[in-house]
């Protein structure tokens, strides 16, 4: 073989089938320009025995990517398979490896979420790009079986008043509510951060949860000699498919390349038909495998679904229904046109498939059928123009262990202690601290957002933002819920990558443990820079290590994911910045601790420990610009107790509210409780800490703010007492406080001797959304 | 007072979900004789003067940045006589 | 009682009403877009969502499904109809009720907990509530601004047949705050904001919104006005 | 293929908050000598033969009762040759 080369001539004019591949080996491929390296595509000769055809090429170039083969972090990511506690993990129903996977949530019910990002399409186009990462992570979650019951979306911004942000930002959140709101699921929480290092580079993923019953799991795969495959969902377009146009360019068109968008759009209705359909013809058992169609389209359905089934297909690639007649074979085989999915039915099925499918408008065809060839074969107008064993595509691609090198600025940033900044120490400026920080963008709220957002559509939404998780609840009769949250400090990565994801870990497990519901799963999204920048490639390996661990210390497994590279500008590596998703379930959702405190008198404990952890928080962040020193190692055993305290508190009755304590420390989680529930507060450091504005703003972890009613004070301390956790009795719920303090009639917060009204709080807190994306 | 139109279309290689929509609404209603819908924007702007070249140079900036997105649409933009 | 709810390619509401129909004491019957049978119903809501991804005017396809010539006859003889939401859109579209619901004046899509003003209260939707009454339930929608000439919306206000107004913000630009309208026999109501997400504590901000499907119960068996 | 192309605004007396918004940020982009902006929507139609008097009073029945909704819009309708 000899790749490149520019010395032949190229194709021209006419279809590269196999026959042509075998007896014109000279021929120059463009495969530098679809991604591959010149080792690579030696490979795929070696397994062919012959140079691809140019259909081949397509379809190894965009499975071989690294976005679909994984090919720099699956020698990392195998430690979530590999650490799993003896006799493997009780709740898991399907593990990593399917499109997303699935736990036992108890009572015949089983629950499959999952993250994704579509950082980049997001960037370029932010209303599509967001709208269609929400319109395939639900793919993802139908494939499985499951009807999708909620949506949720982590996003990272660069400045908050940057020009930038504001096109994309706007963009950002439309896209997500237009296609979500339109499909008809609710959003029930997500994040928004805003970073310098985000700037060119802002981060989009998207969640879903979905519930189905244990009978009712689906797998991707093409099994059963005979049966058909069925492609069904919207028409095939020219969507997404910009880099394989050099292929369609050098061998169809001799005037230059077709012009072909890179901008997927998304079309919800579709989605919306899609969903209702796939759940008709799954629940009448018409289906023995099924795919969703995401980033490779037909390339990645079809050789998944062979590589997991008998190891055979064929396909008739003319039957493919077409929006543009104009395109290639290679094309079609790489088009990204959402709302498609696959499946595979038996031949005595397929009429009352078919009736389904027009029932609900929704086109199919059937493009092949199942083998035992143990070859994956497809034919364009009867020529055969693809035929490869399909693991090889699918799961063999190439695997690297790129070079790691440990940040070289990491001791120095260590060594630039968050802890020995100037805080505030009159009641004057803690009051000014606690306004600005309030208002700050990352802690400012966030209903500009989310009341874009349909939080109701179902009918099942018992929690959703500003609350820690959202919770939903899956059976009506019962009351049984999941709770899901997602959470990231990535400044606590970039100080300290592994003890940094084990903290987002912890985060993302008690904001799930607060409302009440046991933590059961892990979803994740790894978002990061260039995996060929060694320092790069080392933090990864030390965030999946520190994930890995801290899952196997909380007793809960990773279930899926995704990773996400390259986030990277010219100069800066976005901060690593893995999203953990934890899922958890609640027998009864009436059970539920929301964030709002009751009536007067309540009493408010703080759990945990409080120390000085100013390292990576938003206090160092927001009044002095400041990133650096030791953040908090995570205390796994401690997060577990708190977490069971919080539960047993919901399950009895105990507790009336319960709030996580993460960004803005103690003051935003007290604010927050008292915007959400009206009701002012007097609330007071615990002995343990004398200086007022570590109470307020350290970000310790393994604590959360508790409301106890004080009927249930002796209860609840005992209980706490007895399994060793503390509980500071911090201060009251106290609705008449305004009058004490030269605020008749108003609500009135009071910390320390620092007083401000609700209504303060509230307008520095609202203001700062409108005033930078407009009202 | 003379008038700018401006027209947005999405290109033609991009999905037109809404033009979809209302062909099947057409097949459904029994309107036939129809190939393809595309549906767009239709701005219409009316000057306060002459349409100068100044004026129109702005309003050839808005139709490519403001009115139009270029990453999936395309504008043409003229000059009319309101009635 | 049989109160139908309607299914249209991208309805979104239809179980969430159907659920608040059973909540209410009655029993839901789902009816299909392309089937002109009712059924045999004695009400039909026609629930919110996206009718065919509420491209080109909201509810100006859904329209002119079969079952929509079955629902303009019958309620042209008197049978209750609630549009909610796109529901709502519909109705206007079918011209069974004025005026149109155009895009929000801010132009974003606006989920919030909204409270009312009951206004209208011997129509068959909400013969449950007080005149006066003030209800919060949840209002969602892009395109909610309720917009008539002048000469209709006086009519509307001199006749009694604003059936809810908007109070605190008006979440849509639409004019008057009107946020519901019903026919002058007071059987078929249009309202924007949607009560069938207020009929539990736990998962909608009130249980207000139980009583617009109450009051139908109520006048089938004749207990309403 | 001969193209029809509807073209659909609301009336003058509805308030097109679409085409305010686009003011507001005329304004802001420092474009002038804009009186008014208004917003709507255009149609463009390939139709599968020649325009026949029955197939354009399908479509004008189609611009009437389905693309504009006369209660706030008007339309107008013209046939084009597609370049
Ligand atoms: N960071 C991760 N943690 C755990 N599992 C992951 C991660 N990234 C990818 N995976 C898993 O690898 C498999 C392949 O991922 P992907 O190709 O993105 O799936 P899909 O194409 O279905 O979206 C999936 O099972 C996914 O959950
Ligand atoms: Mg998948």
């Amino acid at each position: 073989m000899r790749p490149g080369g520019s010395a032949t001539p190229p194709l021209s004019g006419c279809l590269d089938t196999v026959d042509r591949a075998e007896s014109t080996p000279e021929v120059a491929q463009p495969y530098a320009e679809l991604g591959l390296k010149p080792d690579e595509y030696a490979r795929i000769c070696e397994i062919l025995g012959r140079r691809p055809t140019s259909s081949e090429l397509a379809m190894y170039s965009v499975m071989w990517s690294e976005h679909c083969s994984y090919k720099s972090s699956k020698v990392h990511l195998r430690q979530f398979g590999d650490k799993q506690p003896e006799g493997g993990w009780p709740q898991l129903l399907v593990g990593i490896g399917e499109n997303a996977g699935v736990v036992d949530v108890g009572d015949g019910w089983a629950v499959t979420f999952k993250v994704e990002s579509h950082n980049h399409p997001s960037y370029v186009e932010p209303y599509q790009g967001a709208a269609t990462g929400i319109g395939g992570i639900v793919r993802d979650i139908l494939s499985m079986g499951a009807r999708p019951l909620a949506v949720m979306d982590p996003l990272r911004f660069g400045p908050a008043d940057a020009p930038d942000t504001r096109r994309v930002l706007p963009g950002v959140v439309a896209g997500i509510g237009g296609y979500g709101n339109c499909l008809g699921l609710p959003n029930i929480g997500g994040e928004i951060v805003f970073d310098a290092t985000y700037a060119g580079n802002p981060l989009v993923n998207a969640l879903c949860i979905g519930a189905m019953r244990h009978e009712d799991i689906h797998l991707a795969s093409a099994k059963g000699v005979g049966n058909l495959v069925v492609l069904y969902g919207a028409r095939t377009g020219g969507d997404g498919i910009g880099g394989v146009s050099v292929l369609a360019s050098e061998t169809f068109d001799a005037d230059g390349p077709a012009k072909r968008p890179s901008v997927q759009v998304g079309d919800p209705f579709m989605e919306k038909l899609l969903i209702e359909c796939t759940l008709d013809v799954l629940h009448a058992g018409l289906v023995e495998g099924i795919q969703d169609l995401g980033g490779a389209g037909i390339s990645c359905a079809t050789s998944e679904l062979a590589s997991n089934g008998e190891g055979g297909m064929h396909v008739h690639l003319d039957r493919v229904l077409l929006r543009d007649p104009t395109l290639s074979p290679e094309e079609i085989l790489m088009s990204e046109s959402q709302e498609r999915m696959c499946a595979v039915v038996t031949p005595d099925h397929i009429d009352a498939f078919m009736d389904i499918c027009r029932m609900w408008e929704v086109e199919a065809v059937v493009i092949g059928e199942v083998t035992d060839s143990g070859r994956l074969t497809i034919d364009w107008h009867g020529d055969r123009i693809v035929d490869v064993p399909p693991r090889t595509v699918a799961h063999e691609g190439p695997v690297y262990d790129r070079p790691m090198h440990r940040p070289r600025d990491l001791d120095a940033l260590a060594a630039d202690d968050a802890n020995a900044l100037a805080r505030p120490h009159t009641a004057e400026d803690i009051r000014a601290t606690l306004l600005r920080m309030v208002a700050s963008p990352n802690l400012a709220s966030k209903s500009w957002v989310t009341s874009q957002y349909d939080r109701y559509v179902l009918g099942n939404t018992v929690l959703a933002q500003p609350e820690d998780a959202g919770m939903v609840r899956i059976d009506e009769e019962s009351g049984l819920g999941v709770a899901v949250s997602t959470d990231c400090n990535a400044r606590f990565v970039r100080l300290d990558p592994y003890e940094g994801a084990k903290l987002a870990l912890a985060e993302s497990y008690r904001n799930v443990a607060v409302t009440g519901a046991r933590p059961l799963a892990v979803t994740n999204c790894l978002n990061f820079g260039s995996p060929e920048d060694p320092e790069v490639m080392w933090t990864f390996a030390e965030v999946v290590r520190g994930l890995a661990d801290g899952c196997l210390e909380l007793g809960i497994p990773v279930t899926g994911g995704n990773v996400s590279f390259y986030n990277s500008t010219a100069d800066t590596a976005i901060l690593p910045t893995p999203v953990v998703g934890v899922l958890g379930v609640i027998d009864d959702v009436e059970r539920r601790s929301p964030m709002a405190w009751g009536p007067d008198g309540e009493i408010i404990y703080l759990l945990g420990d409080t120390r000085e952890d100013f390292a990576g928080s938003e206090w160092a962040h927001v009044m002095h610009g400041h990133l650096g020193g030791v953040p908090p190692r995570a205390d796994l055993a401690r997060e577990r107790l708190l977490a069971d305290i919080a539960i047993a508190g919901s399950r009895d009755g105990m507790l009336t509210a319960a709030h996580d304590v993460a960004d803005g420390g103690v003051a935003q989680a007290i604010v927050e409780m008292a915007l959400r529930s009206g009701v002012g507060a007097r609330v007071w450091a615990p002995d343990q800490v004398t200086d007022m504005a570590t109470f307020l703003w350290s970000e310790s972890p393994g604590r959360a703010v508790v409301v106890v009613p004080r009927s249930e004070e002796m209860r609840f301390t005992a209980m706490c007492a007895a399994r060793g956790l503390p509980a500071h009795r911090i201060g009251a719920v106290d609705s008449g406080l305004g009058a004490d303090t030269g605020y008749a009639d108003q609500q009135v917060l009071q910390m320390g001797d620092v007083v401000v009204t609700l209504a303060q709080i509230r307008e520095a807190h609202d203001a700062t959304f409108p005033a930078l994306f407009g009202a | 007072m003379p008038r700018v139109v401006v027209d947005v279309m999405l290109k033609p290689e991009i999905l037109d979900p809404q033009g979809r929509a209302v062909m099947g609404a057409f097949a459904r209603l029994d309107v036939h004789g129809v190939a393809d819908v595309r549906q767009g924007k239709r701005f219409e702007i009316t000057l306060e003067g002459e349409p100068t070249d100044e004026v129109l140079a702005g309003l050839h900036r808005m139709a490519e940045e403001l009115l139009s997105n270029p990453v999936i649409e395309s504008y043409t933009l003229r000059v009319e006589d309101a009635q | 009682m049989k109160i139908g709810v309607v299914t249209f390619p991208g309805s979104l509401d239809d179980r969430d009403a159907a659920r608040a129909v059973g909540l209410a004491g009655g029993d839901a019957v789902s009816l299909w877009h392309g089937d002109d049978d009712l059924k045999g119903v004695d009400a039909v809501v026609l629930p919110g969502g996206f009718s065919y991804g509420d491209y080109l005017r909201c509810g100006a396809i859904a329209r002119f499904a079969p079952v929509m010539r079955t629902i303009v006859e019958r309620a042209g003889q008197g049978l209750p109809v609630l549009g909610i939401c796109n529901g709502f859109q519909i109705l206007c579209e079918a011209h069974l009720l004025p005026g149109a619901l155009t895009r929000n004046d801010h132009l974003h899509f606006v989920c919030r907990d909204q409270r009312l003003r009951m206004e209208r209260v011997d129509t068959d939707w909400t013969n449950s509530f007080a005149v006066g009454e003030e209800i919060v339930i949840p209002l969602k929608n892009g395109e909610g601004g309720y917009v008539a000439d002048d000469a209709t919306l006086d009519r509307l206000e001199g006749d009694g047949l604003v059936v809810a107004r908007y109070l605190d913000v008006n979440p849509n630009g639409s004019r008057r705050d009107i946020a519901g309208i019903s026919n002058p026999s007071g059987t078929i109501v249009g309202l924007m904001p949607h009560p069938e997400h207020a009929v539990e504590s736990l998962t909608g901000p009130s249980t207000d919104g139980l009583g617009f499907f109450s009051s139908t119960i109520r006048s089938l068996v004749g207990i309403g006005s």
